[in-house]
């Protein structure tokens, strides 16, 4: 299907796919070429086959074989015309994990469909294991039956995006509660259409409801849907949050690189609200735009070594930095408008705006890790500090504390 | 100076607690939060019965005769639980202004209303810069025969919209005066403010030749003790939400596991906790310190409700605001109760003078000492 | 030599005492009545035997079983009249530990020279012992002996002050190697004046020298000076902490409750440096000055709960806030001062104190405990959150890991 | 712009490293301090053997024409030993100004001297108010036939009392210029002005009539290009120091032990530790970055001189002050190096303009953009 990328050059890639999307992609109409309009799946199909949705990956699996130099050609075609499905070896996580450690078995079941639309949700947090993530009660229990007999799954998840579009979730469950946390834990790719879901969104202090609590009750999953080995997810987990750190991480370096508009939007807040003379005010919107700013900086002294070394410990700090940003910036917004940031609504723009950023600070200093827990990881894996001691760690599942 | 006694004031904060914790725990608060009155009138009645809403009327006016002691003490109860009401604003300002006037009539007529809970009054001082101080004000009255009419804006009016007469300070010829306006009267616009705090309710009122009955006898040094009251009141409020969020937060981290170990037991979690914890003793400090000096008219007294005006709202701020991080996801929700806290603290940062206008004022009063 | 306390009311105890003080003291020249000139020691003598040194203290032993009402009483008019040598059973800490934890016998030795003189220093820190202090390392070895034998003394102690005016140390050593941290060390009174004691000042980043590093090279001590049990000093240290703290918190609660001069330093400072309209600096100020103030609010209820309840959890807290207020009004005296605040020296005041109280602030955070124990203690002793794991508490001592 | 290759800066920033450490010890380092003129005068001839003094000459003066960038990766070496020298006022600010000037000769026959570590320059540019900007020069100069006379007063000049000529800039008619001066002409007095960092020489020149040599061809300009230069050299040696002294504290965590753990293991030490870590990192990436725009001659460069200009100095404060926490009472002592970069770090908070002073201007620069 593809071409070994040893013997094409990157030049002969980006005519080999424009010619291919002369064929096949109008980009005026966003849709394939000779139709209407857009049916997503039949396109995503026709992307896959051409090798073209995941070209870093083997040519045995809907790949190309091609380098990361390669893909980001193509990404970037693809980007310019607008084509979506792009770049999936990179973004889609289901299909990124089950590539990385299904079966073939699973890969040949599990990711056409992946791959073409149904994609997959995060089911790893529970409400007694938000940093803990090795702390799930969820149960999964063993039922024989045909096609190798399937899991019964109870339990209760928490803080997952999109649940209610999602095909599949990536599921951690419990299946061995007599041995220690990590070793009874297994990775399954758990259908989320059923009876037994119970999809509840979570109101927000913000307002808003991104995120969904997932209700449990005696779902199904085959037994075949397992990724990697029976009460070995912890392995896999590791391996899955790696590739969600490295995607987020990677965006985050090129977002927190980018300078911003030319403007600092609290500088704009200041200026029509009459406070950039204010000489208390303006140490505090400089020093609030000036952390911004270091991070940038920082990330971009972290993508030049990323592109020199393979690898960047400036990244790790990129989370925490930001923490302090968005927190800061919201005060300081707060501080410019004054007695009028106790409004809200339509009405007030910029007091809504800054509640908002204020509530939403928490989403960044506590969600994907609080900001404890990335000084945990920089003292550690940058700074090669002592671990914290985990009391728990090898004690039976059973007996392991928890509330 | 009151005539009430220590033992008194403790019975009282103790039977004000529980009533408190039987009708305004948190599903009372919620409830309240979602009508359009944003307070519970059974509530506020008990309140009158229980002498709460009289605690700064004179015995000879059917009130109680406390003391800003009293007052600030009540407000830590009150604070605690968030309880939503126009109490600052009735049983604190108007109070205080209309037991200022000479007019024995008006004073008898309005605190037995008051008294008896009956009649609450919204307080239109401020225009729309937020000050709550003399310099503030932006309604104008002029006589004209008998009557006076009144001009200009207020805005940052709390319970406005419930309150049976709207007390409006305004100038007249450079001096202070205090009006009473109905709400419902010619020439008086009332537009509700949206809030971030749903346990505040503000209202901007728009006077345009509205006729206001004088409040004989009330000036600016009135108004400025009226405020300073409303100060304490706010800084007990605040000394009693800071406490109690704090307490919140120390029996969740000795509640919630993570890696087999409570959360408290993690060095991070317990020093944050110290820190915090010397805030919130030095808002308890402030807050009663700057009570008992103003009730003993001491010379410190303007100082320390200044400082009290700062500490106590920045300790909120703080402690509400590390409150939620501690808690992590589960504060991140709704239903949790520590937004609620953290929307009221901020609040405070902003009700009756900024933190930082504090701080300033703070510094003045050193400068003269 | 004493009443009854329950026989003798506050005003007989205030009318005994002026009466013997008229006898005895002679308050113009400050010297026992009928000398020309203060004998430190005949002095002390004449006050110990009339019961006025330890008036709280039992009759056997210089006292006057006098409650700490009545012990208040004596102390204002001893205070008033400039009397030397009161309040031992308050401040002097080697005597109150041995009348509190000493054997009779060493009781009948110690006291009239401790009561009389011979003060003690304390030789509890050592360099490898910081917050650590059952870390100890000096050891002392047992060797026979006439009156029961001598230990010979081998070790370093640091931050002792008054080493060289001291007559005893407080000391504590390691006498069993072979059992846990707590469990092998001995509490001694160690004769300061002899050979194999070499004290050398410290030269502290202030330029002052309070402190001094001991180096002990097989000194000797009777074995019937130690206090406590053979192997006991760990509880005997602990008693003795607690005396050291109650001194230490009374002062503090006394200092820091009561309101500095009418003008805070600090305003006077930014008044001289006209810098008392900026603005930014006016925030700063006011902050700081504020959190003393606070301290102080917080101090005064600490004081009356005292009184009323006997102990007040607030005073703990006293210490931790201090370290901010001192580190911070140090800083804001530095960007009153701007760049004037480089100079040093006599011909620059304002900068050199301002310089010496940034370094001293150190001194606070540090000494005595430092903020990140003192957060442990308030976090654990009066929040009541789990304690510290102490992974060294039941290996012996050999084993624990230290540097 | 610069001829100078990425390698070759690599290959000059190495060999002063390894000067440095065989050189410029602690022991060194407190040997310097304790004489008079406060560095060690054989190793700045080594300095200049090396080509670091004349890093910023032109080759066409015998210099080897590095630009900011190489003087910013120089700076860290040298700012992670605490190096004590005249190498700011003289291979910097004076390099700067007199490869600027238009008389050839003086250029020639100065920076001839410098390259070979003949002559060290003070630079009296700054009033008693410390700002080090052209606004606060408060030495006036007027011409007296052929020859100019100086008058008034500069504080702050560095190493002056060791410096072979002090270049003066002054006001002429309302416009910048700089002029050389002898230390021990008439109508020259020096006074030094003791200071708290002894890694710092300070001297105030009082000039009454004292003759000048006027630096032709210099004016405000070049004397902000030449602050410019002066500041980025401050970052990297601000940037430089706090790595170091962090990296002393990282390395004290991982081998102090206390109750059998080392310390590096409580929580609350390595969650101080992260934070320093971003500081450290963020000083570093503003003092390179400001190094990078203003060699490039990037419209950010002020922006970014001025980002460096406060964040440096205040992340070196802040490290070094939790430094000194972290070590307890070892670093209590004047023989443990942490108060000396302590000291170092509270000298940059001033020199060569405010924090406050760079915030505000980074701000006025953000309103422009």
């Amino acid at each position: 299907m593809a071409s070994n990328p040893k013997e094409i050059s990157n030049e002969d890639v980006a005519i080999e796919l424009e010619a291919w999307l002369d064929a096949h992609w109008d980009s005026e109409k966003r849709c394939e070429k000779g139709k209407d309009k857009l049916d997503t799946k039949s396109w995503l199909t026709t992307l896959l086959e051409a090798g073209y949705a995941v070209p870093t990956w083997s040519s045995d699996w809907y790949g190309r074989d091609y380098n990361t130099k390669q893909a980001r050609i193509i990404e970037n075609i693809l980007k310019s015309r607008n084509v979506i499905g792009r770049s999936q070896d990179r973004f889609n996580l289901g299909a990124v994990t089950v590539y990385r450690m299904g079966s073939p078995e699973l890969k040949q079941e599990l990711l056409p469909k992946m791959l073409t639309g149904a994609f997959s949700c995060l089911l790893y947090s529970e409400p007694n294991a938000g940093s803990d993530l090795a702390g799930v009660r969820t149960k999964a229990e063993y039922v024989p039956g045909k096609d190798g007999g399937e899991y019964v799954v109870t339990g209760q998840k928490i803080w997952t995006s999109n649940a209610n579009e999602a095909t599949y979730g990536m599921l951690i469950a419990r299946t061995d509660w007599d041995v220690s946390k990590h070793s009874g834990i297994t990775f399954f790719i758990f259908p989320m259409k059923q009876d037994g879901v119970d999809i509840r969104p979570i109101n927000q202090i913000t307002g808003e409801s991104e995120f969904n609590e997932i209700f449990i009750n005696e779902a199904r999953i085959p037994a075949r849907y397992i990724v990697g080995e029976l009460n070995g997810g912890w392995k896999v987990l590791q391996t899955a949050l790696a590739y969600e750190r490295l995607i987020m991480g990677e965006g985050a370096t090129e977002r927190q690189g980018k300078d911003k508009s030319k403007v600092h939007p609290l500088v704009g807040l200041a200026r029509r609200h009459e406070k950039l003379n204010d000489p208390v005010l303006r140490q505090k919107i400089a020093q609030a735009v000036a952390y911004r700013h270091l991070n940038a900086l920082n990330m971009r002294r972290a993508k030049a070594e990323i592109i020199e070394n393979g690898s960047s410990s400036l990244m790790s700090l990129g989370k925490l930095a930001m923490s302090r940003v968005q927190h800061g910036e919201a005060r300081v917004a707060g501080e410019i408008l004054g007695p009028a940031g106790l409004f809200d609504g339509e009405a007030f723009p910029d007091s809504a705006d800054m509640n908002f950023d204020s509530a939403k600070s928490y989403m960044h200093s506590i969600g994907g890790g609080s900001d404890q827990i990335q000084r945990n990881i920089i003292s550690e894996r940058i700074l090669g500090l002592p671990r914290e001691m985990e009391v728990d760690r090898n004690m039976p599942f059973r007996d392991v504390k928890s509330g | 100076m009151t005539t009430i006694s220590a033992e008194e004031r403790i019975a009282m904060r103790d039977s004000f607690a529980r009533l408190l914790e039987q009708r305004a725990d948190e599903e009372a608060l919620r409830k309240a939060i979602d009508t359009d009155a944003g307070y519970d009138p059974a509530l506020w009645q008990e309140m009158a019965d229980m002498g709460i809403l009289s605690l700064l009327v004179d015995p000879e006016y059917g009130g109680i005769g406390g003391d800003a002691i009293l007052l600030e003490m009540l407000m830590e109860e009150a604070g605690s639980r968030l309880l939503c009401s126009p109490f600052i604003s009735t049983a604190v300002v108007a109070s205080s202004l209309t037991g200022a006037s000479t007019n024995d009539d008006m004073k008898s007529q309005i605190l037995s209303k008051i008294v008896a809970g009956q009649l609450t009054i919204a307080i239109a001082m401020t225009g729309e810069k937020g000050l709550w101080t003399t310099a503030g004000v932006d309604v104008t009255a002029r006589q004209n025969g008998d009557s006076w009419q009144l001009d200009g804006n207020a805005s940052f009016v709390m319970h406005a919209e419930t309150a049976g007469r709207i007390l409006v300070i305004a100038n007249v010829d450079n001096e202070i005066r205090a009006f009473l306006v109905a709400p419902d009267a010619p020439g008086v616009a009332l537009s509700t403010l949206k809030t971030n705090d749903p346990t505040l309710r503000l209202s901007q009122i728009t006077l345009s030749g509205a006729v206001g009955q004088l409040l004989e006898g009330v000036n600016g040094v009135a108004v400025d003790h009226a405020m300073n009251l409303a100060r304490i009141a706010l800084a007990g409020e605040q000394a009693g939400g800071v406490k109690r969020i704090f307490d919140i937060t120390i029996d969740y981290l000795q509640t919630r596991y993570q890696f087999g170990r409570q959360i408290g037991s993690y060095q991070a979690m317990k020093h944050m906790a110290a820190d915090m914890l010397v805030e919130v003793e030095s808002a308890t400090s402030a807050a009663r310190h700057a009570a008992e000096a103003f009730a003993k008219g001491s010379d410190e007294a303007q100082t320390l409700v200044n400082l009290a005006g700062f500490a106590c709202a920045d300790a909120y701020r703080d402690v509400t605001a590390q409150a939620i991080q501690m808690h992590g996801g589960i504060a991140y929700t709704w239903e949790h109760p520590a937004h609620l806290y953290w929307r009221r603290a901020r609040t405070g940062l902003w009700l009756f003078g900024s933190s930082d206008h504090h701080r300033d004022q703070y510094l003045t009063q050193l400068e003269a000492a």
